[in-house]
This record gives structure tokens, C-alpha cells and sequence, in this order.
């Protein structure tokens, strides 16, 4: 028997305009999870799709278990104990949960007939064996993006497979539910199985993979065992340079005028009197955990909900949002968490894409100046280092990375007073990550004012002036900087409603 | 659990519309509440009920299906082709008819799932090549069935069940509504239509054969235009294969107004039921209050957009 | 002789008649086709036959005029379902030379050389005439169209209605829907009209949907009997409800005339003969007494 | 760049249907290659063209419009009423039947953007409404224009340009098509179509009043459709107020020949144009072949699919 469960080598692809990979390769052994890392547009995906059966490779040797294959389609990889949680959801958003995870492999009352029931069950069954907490029945599409995610890796792990392979499925979750997910590979990994691992989130390689492999524009750079490795040196393998700074910054002076003020904010299904005032060249972070309705209040401030009550004053004067329109001329821009639904156009071209927020900055009576536009695309190309062939390319021929930092631009060529940021670094590299960085700071030193919504505590602690804490539709607290750290903020977000009666009343008593 | 109510919330809601406009044409004319009215309207649901069955199946696809009125039009003329051109015995032909349908359906699913063309121009085509093969076929003439006989009874007119008049194709009518609705909820294949129609992708890669479940599901929807052509035959006890044409906006009409979504993923068999009584209703009702017909058609136009405006109301309502 | 037939003499080919009608699914406008074709095989000749694929589609039946027209015929053949949008197309052909022959209920214009037609009006008034007779002059009547803005369905109802008025007046008319020929449609409608008028007398079809319709609205309504029918147009359908009783009686044009006469008329035209203005091809009220006749088949298809 | 060049090389090749076309009809048949018949055949394309082209917008943005063929049919009528009842000068009078054009594309992007009704069904509702309100409004008779002087000459039938046989309704066709391409290509609201096409949610959420735009876009489809009913108007010098149904499944069938995606964010107007080409160079040249009218519709069919198929494969070959 080989040493290797998977090992693949001289693998190429190409697409029109782009070398994705070039020679490339890979193995993966027994009882391992080997992460797999590299900037934005490095070739990871692709690759991972060629071993799932999506693209066809132009040339390239794929064994398992010493023996040579060839990946004939989604089918034959789950067949050859493949199976895959892509970078992007690939969920039936009129399905419920345990319908998302059997799809195909239905449990049925012999022939065409379906058991429900069993069904059911059959997903119960799965979600308290690897214990995540899931509705079988309950409708994906009216999940949050997190809860989505972890369907994805539900179903992932309800394939009987050998070789896992996850394309950054950490990047929409929280540190608990990282923590969540690690064990579940940890109990997935055995002597006949293997984890492919593709995360940007530098801390968690540490704590979960066993070797890195690093790739760099398509070529392979080198694997190295995690335990005797920095990861100074991993981001210096991946993106070929230095990577500086772990200054954080100080608090915005009180005397700063307050931009944007929201008292009160409710919402029928989740908020719950929700109010904070933002400075001028203030970055608010807000954490919390998964479905603690930042998301929430973020759409309802730009009105792209409905809020039920509340009031929200920008320069000290009442406005009313009806709708995100109305937002962005009032200066307010809102960027979404979710890229693919709520970001993008996939089908048009990154300059249409970057232009899009500020089409009356390029035309003249409803004209067109299409080459300001283009010029403009391509002076943020260079500057968020987007990597695409040109500013004509269809925004869904670029890496997951790669199309975030085109709604990045698309903010940032909109010159809005106040920006909402969720999760702005959703799927962008170490690299790119300290860019943006230094991007919203440089917004902030400029005197525009941002909420950052983030669930990655060290960003949030990296770039915030000011913490704004929630957990179940409530504002827990404010910490400044300088006295937040990982703990405190923890607290506050699990301080759930009856904690917060039972200190309310306690206070109440005093 | 909780979904289910809701949506069984929603189709009492559906059916709540129907019901006012029933109670609404009582008042209005004397004559609309009763019972040989009311089978006149359940009669006149037969064909298009029928047809909206099986495109119900398309559209939660995602689809859309623009053949089934000429295509019904197709299936009569074989039906009455198989029962006096071949001489096929009855039953034959009846099943041979259903059976054209079907083939029609897999036509369609081919050019859909195989050859990747857009569903409506694919259905599009395919309206226009039923019109003229339905007129090629007959030699333009209607084939007439009474020498069939029996044909018309147990198909169409007959009354089996003693003491009400309900005539046998309402009948059949609501017996193919009920195995439409058990394929649906409770087969692979109801599931797949589904899942297809949330995300054709998305089904593709978790390795169900979206390619030939797409083009069974547009079989099967087939099958139901050609029983709706084999009803149609009985009725009239001919084939004529002039017209057709319309009938597949009225039966998607009825469809959407049962809350399915044209967007896919979304939808019930008895939803398109309601539907397709509230369309049946409604030209049953204008038409004893002795509305004209030009306002007539005002009027379906203003209850097709009241009907789904409120559907779409109250949903938003019972989701949250 | 005209130029065009010159022209086609010294190209040694046959003259060639294109046929513009006012529809071609029909059971009436095949009929006349057959006509038409009948003609051009006796004469020699070639024909193309064309009409729109509904009634109301003028501008369809104007783009088959102008391709008509791009085959340079010998002659040309219309039923025009607006005579004043013809009218360009026939000047045309008037300044090329080309005889034009007006068919079915005719064109309004000064062009055509010849008129093979019926009239429609009074083939209804004729219908009226029996309806009246049936019911003793009095009674609620209901009318199923088949059409409301075509002339065949205008007149067809105009004259029916006419006729009534002057001559009937105690019959009522309750009630006019519309159905475009389609059987199933009719039924539904007059089953409905029925309802709301449960002391109906009779009901008249304007065309042979409508009437087979109101047939089958009665028979299923189990009012077999109890209505007098009366009706436009034959086909096996009609026939045998009237050979059943189920009908009174139906006026029938007579298509396959029509189409003979137009397609005779135009080989007359084109010689350069004498042609006579109005070629009336006429009507006839058959009913379970004279369907057998010979004179009445004739005109009768299935 | 690269896209350009690939972007007009598909063009090219849809073009190169057309010009398949018209070498196979003028091989066939000695009469249609012959400045009459091609004259003949722009002239046929110029209701449906003029219908494609406003729904070309509407379909870009992942709409459907079914409400132009009896929409035009209600603005012929009104603009005979506006010009023979009301007496408005001709100029007036073209002006008022487009604005009413616009008016019912407006009350469908209220519809569609404000009541988010699917814009199918809005549609459907207004065909049936519009079909209705046309034979209202004339008193189901037609309405003659013959006494607007100079109405059929300037607006259809005259012809501008010495020793062509081209009448001005072609150059009207060509001039609107020239005006969509630009608005569709250069300005904001161009843009907005493929945007809310590619992605709705997005574009919203990007500052774009969507809704805004919405009824905008539905609005100049709207008076595209009313030109159309001027036009039709002027060449028949009447309203004719019966009909228009059916011409919607032409006119987009031609959009969709011509390259525009179904799913929204994808079209060009010169695709449009060459598609209503395609479909009036089919009917044109078949019936000079005299191939019977049944066989005929069998024949567009097949085309269809033919057509588009073959277009996407190009599309797929010129993508590798
Ligand atoms: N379908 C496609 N057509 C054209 N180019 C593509 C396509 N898919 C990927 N690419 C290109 O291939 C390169 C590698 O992309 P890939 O998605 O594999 O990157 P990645 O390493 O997963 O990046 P990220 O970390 O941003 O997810 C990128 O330059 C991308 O633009
Ligand atoms: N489309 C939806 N339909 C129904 N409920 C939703 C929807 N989106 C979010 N929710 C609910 O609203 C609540 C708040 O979600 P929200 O996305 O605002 O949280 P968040 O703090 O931003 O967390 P996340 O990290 O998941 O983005 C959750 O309980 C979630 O279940
Ligand atoms: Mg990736
Ligand atoms: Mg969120």
C-alpha cells in the first residue's frame, strides 16, 4: 500500500486569458489534514475543482492510494471517496436542511416514494453524532449565512468519504464555531482518511492542520510540517514578502462631531433597542456571535429592512431611510456579507462591477464616460491587487478573494461619508487583508466614519477604535480598544437574554 | 412542522379568495349558486386544470412550458387518429394519446436539459410545430370520435356517481390533481423538481442526474397535456385541430395564481387547482351577470394582478 | 391580352392565381381552398392559397398580400378583412396590371374585376327568417359569436339581429358572447348564458364552433329538445345534429363554390374575357328535410 | 478588447444565420431576391421589430413583457382616437399614441418594481386588460385614419429617399433601433438594465433605486410598444382594435434569437434586430417556396431551436 492517500503532480489548467495552474502538485497522506494556503487567485480552488470532477484538467497525474485515476465528473469523485465544501454555497435555498444533505441519496419507501420521516431522522441522527446544532426541517434559505455553512459541512461529512476537502469554510464562521468544526475533522481523520484544509485565517492552521503546502500564482512553493513552522514564515512562503503590522489603534477623541446616531432600533423579528452614536474618522467594530443580528442592524440602517421603531440622525439632523437608494445619497454605503447573492453581478465585468455604486460620477446627463470608468477599475485593480486579466473580465471567472475585493473597490470608489462594512474580509488573503487594513484606516484618518462588522476577534480588536458587542438582537456593551480583549468581548456576546432580565432586574433592585 | 402549517395557512388563504369571489357571483346572479352551474364551471376547469397540473411541474423547475395549449390541440388529433385512423380499441388509444403527450414532454425535456436550450424558447418552438403538425395530421379537418363508443361517456360527460351531476372528467380531473400532488411531496422525482428549480447547480454537483431528471419531469408533465387532449376529444367527440393557442397562458396563469413561483423552487398541486378554479369561476361568473366579453377581459386582467398582489401580501404576512 | 400573361406566355410556364383568404385552419376556408384547387386543376393553372392565422390579424393578411404580391402572379384573389388597408396593395396591382378578384364577403374598392361572394347579412337574415318561424315570433334568444370584430362575425350577427327587429320584435335577444369559433369555449359560454337565462328559447351560431357548441351546451346541459338551435355553416358535427333534431337548421354558404368561382373568374381575367361583376354563389337554410337533397349536399361538407 | 471583438464576432455570426437564410431563399425562389421582396420583408419586420426592441430592455432585466402585442393594439386604437375623435394634429397625435405606450409600460413597472408582482403575470394581467380596453375604446369597430392627411405616407408607407424602394416605416424601425442601442450601450439607464438583470439584490443594495429604474425601463419599453401602435396604425390607416395577441411570443422569440438571455443581464439590440430579421426572412421566404401555411409554422419552429442552438454553440466555441 502507498504512503500517500492522494497525490497528484504535473497538473495543469488553463483558462481563457489566465494559467491557473501550472505544474502543479500535491499529496495528502493518511490520518493528515494538510492545509492548503496562497493569496487570493493562487489556483486553490481550482485545483480543489479538479479534484472534485467540476473542471477537467488540461494535463496532470491524480493517484489514490498509489493507484492512478482519472476524475470523470461530481459523481465518479464521490464514488472514489471525494467529497467537497466549496468556497461558494452550493445550497437549495427552497429546501429544508435534511432535504440539502440527502439530496439524491433520499431515504425512500421503496421505489419512487420518500420517506420524510426517515429522512429526518437520518439528519437528526448526523447533527448529534458530529453535534452541530441543526433544524433538519428547517428551510435553508431562511438561514444565516453561517448556519448555511454549516450545512455545507454537515453534508460534507454525511458522505461516507476519504478525502475531505474544504475550500475556506471557516470564513463566514466565529471562533466558536471554528472551534466547533475543528473537532469535527479531528474525529474525521482516521487511518483511511485525509483532510484537505484552504483557510486565510493564519491562527487556526496552528491549531488544525498537520503540514501546509503553499502555492503562489499557480506553481507549487513548498510544504512544510506546521509544528516546526512559523507562520511568519508560512505568509512569507505565500506571498513572497514581509508582512508588517500589529499596531492597534487609539480611540477616536470624544470631542469628535458624532456622524451617524441610532437610538432605539427595532425590528420585528430580531432587533431589540438597539441605539449607538458613530464619530467622525471612527471605525466601530461589532462583534458577536452568529446571528446575533448585526447583519441586521446594518440592513436596517441603510433600509433594506423594515425597521419597526427607532430613529437614526446623520450630521445631527433626522433622516428617514426608506431604502438602501436613499442610503447612498445620504453618504451611507453597505457592503454585504454575502458576495455571491447580494454583492455581485457574476455575469458583468469588474468594471462594471467597481462602477456600479457610482454611475453618476461617470456619466454626464445619463451619458456614459465609459473610459473614465475603465480607468478608474483599473486604478483600483492596482491598488487592492485584484488579480484578473483585465478590467473587461466577467467577475465570475475571478477567485472568491479576488471578487471581495471588487465590492471592496465598489465602496471605495463610491465616496460615501459613512461605511458599513460585514465582514469585509470575508475569503481575502493574509496579504490583501493588511491592505484593506490600511485602506479603512486611511478612510478613517481621512475622516470618514465605519462600522466594521466582523467575526474574527483579532480583526475586530486589529482595527477597531471602539467594540460594540451583541448578542440576540441587543446591544450588550461598548468597550473601548484599549480595554477589549478576546475575553471580555466573549462575555458580552454570550450574555443572553435572561442573564441580561436577571442583571437588569438585579440593577433595578439596587 | 411549523413550515407545514404555514403553508396549508396559505392555501386556505388561496382558497379564500376563490371562496369570496363564489360568495360574491351568488349575490350577484341568482343562477351561479347552483348545483348544475357549479358542475358547468368544474367542467369548463377540466382541460386547462389539466394542463396546469402538468406545468406546475415545469415551473417549480424553474421552467416554463408554452406548448401545452397547441400541444393539447396535437394529442387530441392522435388520440382521435389512434381511435379511427388505427383503430385502436378505446383504452388503447386513450393510452396512446396520454403516451403522444408524453412524447411531446421528453421532446421538450431534451432540447431543455440536453441541448441546455432556455425552456421558453424551447416550448415556444414547440407550440408552433404541434399548430402545424395538429393541422397536417388531420388534414385540417376535425377528426370526429362518435363511432367510438363509450368514449365520450366515461371520459367525459358520464355521470358515474348516481344522484350528483358531476360529469366523469371532473373526475378525472381530481384524481390526476391528487397523484400530480402525491409525485410531488412524496416521490424522488417531486423532490428533484424541487431541488432543480432552488438550484440546478447546486443538484448537479451533489451528483443527482439533473440532465435526466429534468427531462422525466418534463415527460411527465407531457402526460398531463395529453390527457387534457383525450378529455378534450371527449367532450367535443372530435378532434379539432384548430386553436390551442392561449390555453397555455390561461393554464400558467392559474398556476402562479396558486403561489407557485415562476422563479422556481416554489409551488403546490393544490394551489394550481385553486387557480385554476378562480380563473374558471370568474368567466362563468362575469359571464351570467351578462358582462361584455371586451370588459370581460378587463376584468381577468384585474383579478389575475388582485389575486396574486394579495396572495403575495398575506404570504409576507404569515412568514413573518 | 395583359402583360403579365405575356410575359408568363413567353416564359411557357402556367399562369400562376395567388389566393389571399381571410383564414386557413378552418373548416370553411379549406373548403374553399379545395374549390380553388378543383378550378386550377380544370384551368390549368397554378395557385397558392394563404390566410392569416386568426381573423383579426390584419396586418398579417397585408405582409401575405405584399409576398403574394412578390410572386408576380397572373392574378390576384382576395378576401380582404379590412378592405381600406388593402387598398395600396390593390392599387398596385391595378397599375401592374394584374386583375384582382374579390372573394367571400368581398372588397370594398373599385379595383376588383370581380366579386365571388355571399352576403353574409342577409345569409344571417335568412337564419333569423327560420328562428322566428320556430319560436312563433316571440321568446328570449341568446346569440354565440364568433367573432366581434371580423365582418363575417359582425354581419352574421347584424343581420340576424336586423332581421328580428323589423320582423320579430317580440324576440328578445338576452344575450351576445363571444367564443372565436373554439367548440369548447362556445359550450362553456352557452352553458353559462343558459343559466343565467333559464327561460331561453333558442340560441343561434354564427359559424359552425359556435353552433356545434351551443349543441353540445344543450346536450349536456340536458336541455335536449327544449331549445330551438339554429345555426351558420355545415360539418359533420352540425349535420348530424341537425340530422338528430338536436338543431332546427343551420344556413350554409357555399365555400367550395366560392373558391371555384374566384380561381374561374380569375383565369377569365387574365385572358383578358369578360368577366361578370358580381358572382353571387349564394345561401341556403337546410334542416332535417332537405339536407338529402342534392342541391343542398352540394354546398354541405363534413 | 478581447470581449469586444469576441462580443461583435458573435454578432457577426448571428448575422451569418441571417445571411444563411437569405442565400437558401434566394436559391430557392427567383422572386425574393428582388428589391420588392426584400423591401417586402423589412417591411413585415417593422411592428415586430419595434415590439423586440422595447422588450429587448425589459427582458435584460430578467423581466418578460407579454403585454406588447395587445398593448400595441390599444395604442393603435388610441392613436386613431386621439387623432379622428379628439382631433389632435397628426404630429400630436403620433406623440400621445407613444406616450400612451409609455403609460401602460409604466403601469407594468409599478407592477413589477413597486407591487413585486413577477413580471409574467403583471403582463399576462395587462394583455388581457389592454386586448379588453382596445375594443372598448373603439366600440369593437375599426377606427380610419385615412382622413389624417399625409398620416400612412409619412409615418409607413412614403418613401423619403429617391430611387429606394425602402418605405419610411423601415427607416423608423432603423432609427429606434439605433436610439435603443445607444441608450442600452452609453447611458445610465443601459447600464441599470443588465445591472438589475445580473443581480437585483445587489444593485439595490449598491445605492440604485431600483424601483426607480424599474418603471423607467418598463416605461421606454412602454413607448417602444406605442411607436409600434402608430406605425401599425399609420400602415393599415386604421386601428384595427381585435388582434395583437401572439405577436409578444414573436417578438421575443426574436429578442431571444438575437442573443438575449432569458436570465437577464445579457442582450444587445443589433441581436434583436437580425433575430426579427431571422423570423420575417422565414415567413417571407417560405411563402414564396408555397409551402403549405401548416407546414410553414412547423418549419419557424424548428428554425427556432436551430437558431438558438447554433448560437450557443458558437457562443460556447468562441468563450473556449
Ligand atoms: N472559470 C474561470 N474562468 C477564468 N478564470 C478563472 C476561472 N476560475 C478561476 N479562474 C482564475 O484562476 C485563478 C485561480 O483561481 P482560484 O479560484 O483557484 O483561486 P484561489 O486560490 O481559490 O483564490 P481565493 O483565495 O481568492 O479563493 C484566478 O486568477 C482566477 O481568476
Ligand atoms: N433571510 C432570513 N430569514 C429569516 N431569518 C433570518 C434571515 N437572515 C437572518 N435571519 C435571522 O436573523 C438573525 C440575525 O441574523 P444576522 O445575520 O443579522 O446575524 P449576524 O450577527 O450578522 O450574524 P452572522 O455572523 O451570522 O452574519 C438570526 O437569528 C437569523 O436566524
Ligand atoms: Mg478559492
Ligand atoms: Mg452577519
Amino acid at each position: 500500500m502507498s504512503n500517500h492517500l492522494l497525490r497528484m503532480s504535473g497538473v495543469n489548467k488553463s483558462f481563457p486569458g489566465v494559467k491557473a495552474l501550472s505544474e502543479m502538485q500535491l499529496d495528502l497522506g493518511y490520518n493528515e489534514v494538510l492545509a492548503l494556503v496562497g493569496e487570493n487567485g493562487a489556483g486553490k480552488s481550482t485545483l480543489m475543482k479538479l479534484l472534485s470532477g467540476i473542471y477537467v484538467p488540461d494535463s496532470g497525474k491524480f493517484e489514490i492510494d498509489g493507484e492512478e485515476v482519472a476524475i470523470a465528473g461530481t459523481k465518479h469523485a464521490q464514488e472514489l471517496g471525494i467529497s467537497i465544501i466549496h468556497q461558494e454555497f452550493n445550497l437549495m435555498q427552497d429546501l429544508t436542511v435534511a432535504q440539502n444533505i440527502y439530496i439524491g441519496r433520499e431515504p425512500r419507501l421503496g421505489g419512487m416514494f420518500l420517506s420524510e420521516r426517515r429522512l429526518n431522522r437520518k439528519a437528526a441522527f448526523l447533527f448529534e453524532k458530529i453535534n452541530i446544532d441543526l433544524d433538519p426541517k428547517a428551510r435553508v434559505g431562511d438561514l444565516t449565512v453561517a448556519k448555511q455553512q454549516m450545512v455545507e459541512i454537515a453534508k460534507a461529512l454525511s458522505y461516507k468519504s476519504r478525502i475531505l476537502i474544504m475550500d475556506e469554510p471557516t470564513a463566514a464562521l466565529n471562533d466558536a464555531e471554528v472551534a466547533t468544526l475543528h473537532d469535527l475533522i479531528r474525529n474525521f481523520t482516521s487511518e483511511k482518511t485525509g483532510v484537505i484544509y484552504i483557510s486565510h485565517r493564519m491562527d487556526e492552521l496552528k491549531a488544525i492542520s498537520n503540514r501546509i503546502s503553499v502555492i503562489r500564482d499557480g506553481e507549487y512553493i513548498d510544504t512544510v510540517n506546521t509544528a516546526e513552522t512559523s507562520m511568519a514564515e508560512v505568509i512569507n512562503l505565500m506571498v513572497g514578502r514581509e508582512i508588517s503590522g500589529n499596531q492597534r489603534p487609539e480611540a477616536i477623541p470624544h470631542t469628535s462631531d458624532v456622524v451617524l446616531k441610532v437610538t432605539g432600533l427595532c425590528t420585528k423579528d430580531l432587533l431589540d433597542n438597539v441605539s449607538f452614536e458613530l464619530r467622525k474618522g471612527e471605525i466601530l467594530g461589532f462583534a458577536g456571535l452568529m446571528g446575533a443580528g448585526r447583519t441586521e442592524v446594518a440592513r436596517a440602517i441603510v433600509g433594506a429592512d423594515r425597521i419597526s421603531s427607532g430613529s437614526i440622525e446623520l450630521n445631527g439632523s433626522p433622516v428617514t431611510i426608506g431604502n438602501p437608494a436613499i442610503a447612498a445619497n445620504l453618504g451611507l454605503g453597505y457592503l454585504s456579507e454575502d458576495r455571491k447573492h447580494l454583492g455581485l453581478m457574476l455575469e458583468r465585468d469588474v468594471k462594471d462591477n467597481i462602477a456600479l455604486s457610482s454611475l453618476k460620477m461617470f456619466s454626464r446627463m445619463g451619458v456614459l464616460d465609459n473610459r473614465a470608468m475603465k480607468a478608474t477599475a483599473t486604478e483600483y485593480i492596482d491598488k487592492l491587487r485584484i488579480k484578473t486579466p483585465s478590467s473587461a473580465q466577467a467577475a465570475k471567472n475571478l477567485s472568491g478573494g479576488n471578487q471581495q475585493k471588487i465590492v471592496i473597490a465598489k465602496w471605495l470608489v463610491k465616496d460615501c461619508d459613512v461605511l458599513i462594512f460585514d465582514e469585509p474580509t470575508r475569503g481575502i488573503d493574509v496579504g490583501a487583508k493588511e491592505e484593506i487594513y490600511t485602506l479603512l484606516n486611511d478612510l478613517a484618518a481621512q475622516g470618514k466614519s465605519i462600522i466594521m462588522i466582523s467575526s474574527e476577534l483579532p480583526e475586530v480588536l486589529r482595527l477597531s477604535h471602539r467594540i460594540a458587542v451583541m448578542c440576540e438582537g441587543r446591544l450588550t456593551g461598548f468597550l473601548s480598544n484599549a480595554e477589549a480583549n478576546q475575553a471580555n468581548i466573549m462575555a458580552l456576546a454570550t450574555q443572553s437574554t435572561e442573564d441580561a432580565t436577571a442583571s437588569n432586574r438585579a440593577s433595578a433592585q439596587r | 412542522m411549523a413550515t407545514r402549517i404555514r403553508a396549508s395557512f396559505q392555501q386556505l388563504l388561496a382558497f379564500a379568495s376563490l371562496l369570496a369571489l363564489v360568495v360574491f357571483f351568488s349575490v350577484a346572479s341568482e343562477n351561479f349558486y347552483q348545483a348544475g352551474n357549479l358542475s358547468n364551471i368544474l367542467l369548463s376547469t377540466v382541460v386547462t386544470g389539466l394542463l396546469a397540473l402538468g406545468t406546475t411541474f415545469v415551473i417549480i423547475t424553474g421552467g416554463i412550458d408554452l406548448s401545452i395549449g397547441t400541444g393539447m390541440t396535437l394529442c387530441s388529433v392522435m388520440t382521435a387518429w389512434f381511435m379511427t385512423q388505427l383503430g385502436l380499441p378505446m383504452i388503447l388509444g386513450v393510452l396512446a394519446g396520454v403516451a403522444f403527450g408524453a412524447l411531446i414532454g421528453s421532446v421538450n425535456g431534451f432540447f431543455v436539459a440536453v441541448l441546455k436550450i432556455p425552456s421558453f424558447i424551447a416550448t415556444l418552438a414547440m407550440m408552433m410545430v404541434a399548430a402545424g403538425l395538429a393541422l397536417v395530421i388531420s388534414g385540417t379537418k376535425p377528426i370526429y370520435t362518435n363511432e367510438v363508443p363509450g368514449f365520450q361517456k366515461i371520459f367525459a360527460l358520464g355521470k358515474s356517481i348516481p344522484g350528483l351531476v358531476i360529469p366523469n372528467a371532473v373526475f378525472i380531473l381530481f384524481a390526476a390533481a391528487i397523484i400530480a400532488g402525491l409525485i410531488l411531496s412524496k416521490t424522488v422525482l417531486g423532490r428533484y423538481t424541487y431541488s432543480i428549480g432552488s438550484n440546478e447547480q447546486a443538484t448537479a454537483l451533489s451528483g443527482v442526474n439533473v440532465t435526466k431528471w429534468t427531462v422525466l419531469i418534463y415527460t411527465l408533465a407531457g402526460s398531463f397535456t395529453g390527457l387534457a387532449g383525450v378529455i378534450a376529444t371527449a367532450r367535443l367527440n372530435s378532434a379539432q385541430p384548430a386553436g390551442g393557442m392561449g390555453l397555455e397562458l390561461q393554464a400558467i396563469a392559474a398556476v402562479v395564481i396558486g403561489g407557485t413561483s415562476l422563479q422556481g423552487g416554489k409551488g403546490s398541486i393544490i394551489g394550481t387547482v385553486i387557480g385554476a378554479l378562480i380563473m374558471s369561476v370568474l368567466t362563468n361568473g362575469l359571464t351570467l351577470m351578462s358582462i361584455p366579453q371586451e370588459w370581460q377581459q378587463v376584468a381577468v386582467g384585474v383579478v389575475i394582478i388582485l389575486a396574486v398582489y394579495l396572495d403575495m401580501m398575506r404570504r409576507k404576512k404569515t412568514a413573518k | 391580352d395583359t402583360p403579365a400573361a405575356t410575359q408568363d406566355a413567353a416564359a411557357g410556364k402556367k399562369p400562376y392565381i395567388a389566393i389571399v383568404s381571410k383564414g386557413f385552419q378552418h373548416q370553411f376556408w379549406q373548403s374553399v381552398k379545395q374549390g380553388a384547387e378543383n378550378a386550377a386543376k380544370e384551368f390549368n393553372v397554378d395557385i397558392s392559397f394563404e390566410g392569416p392565422d386568426k381573423e383579426t390579424n390584419v396586418s398579417q393578411q397585408m405582409d401575405q398580400l405584399n409576398n403574394a404580391m412578390a410572386k408576380n402572379p397572373q392574378a390576384l384573389a382576395l378576401a380582404a378583412l379590412d378592405s381600406k388597408a388593402a387598398e395600396g396593395v390593390l392599387q398596385e396591382a391595378k397599375g401592374k396590371n394584374i386583375p384582382v378578384i374579390a372573394f367571400d364577403s368581398g372588397v370594398d374598392s373599385t379595383v376588383p374585376v370581380a366579386t365571388a361572394s355571399t352576403d353574409n347579412k342577409a345569409a344571417a337574415a335568412e337564419a333569423a327568417k327560420h328562428m322566428a318561424e320556430l319560436l312563433g315570433n316571440k321568446g328570449d334568444i341568446a346569440i354565440i359569436g364568433h367573432s366581434q370584430t371580423a365582418t363575417s362575425g359582425t354581419d352574421r350577427r347584424d343581420g340576424f339581429v336586423d332581421y328580428l327587429k323589423k320582423n320579430a320584435p317580440d324576440i328578445k335577444v338576452v344575450d351576445i358572447q363571444y367564443a372565436d369559433g373554439d367548440q369548447a369555449k362556445s359550450t362553456d359560454a352557452a352553458k353559462a348564458i343558459m343559466t343565467a337565462y333559464p327561460n331561453l328559447a333558442g340560441v343561434y351560431g354564427t359559424n359552425e364552433g359556435a353552433a356545434i357548441g351551443v349543441v353540445n351546451a344543450v346536450k349536456e346541459a340536458g336541455k335536449s329538445g327544449k331549445l330551438i338551435i339554429v345555426g351558420f355553416d355545415s360539418g359533420k358535427a352540425q349535420m348530424d345534429a341537425i340530422k338528430e333534431g338536436l338543431m332546427s337548421g343551420a344556413v350554409t354558404q357555399n365555400p367550395v363554390g366560392i373558391g371555384y368561382e374566384t380561381v374561374k373568374a380569375a383565369v377569365a381575367a387574365i385572358k383578358g374575357e369578360k368577366v361578370e361583376k358580381v358572382i353571387d354563389t349564394g345561401f341556403y337554410w337546410y334542416d332535417k328535410a332537405n339536407i338529402a337533397d342534392p342541391k343542398i349536399a352540394a354546398n354541405l361538407y363534413e
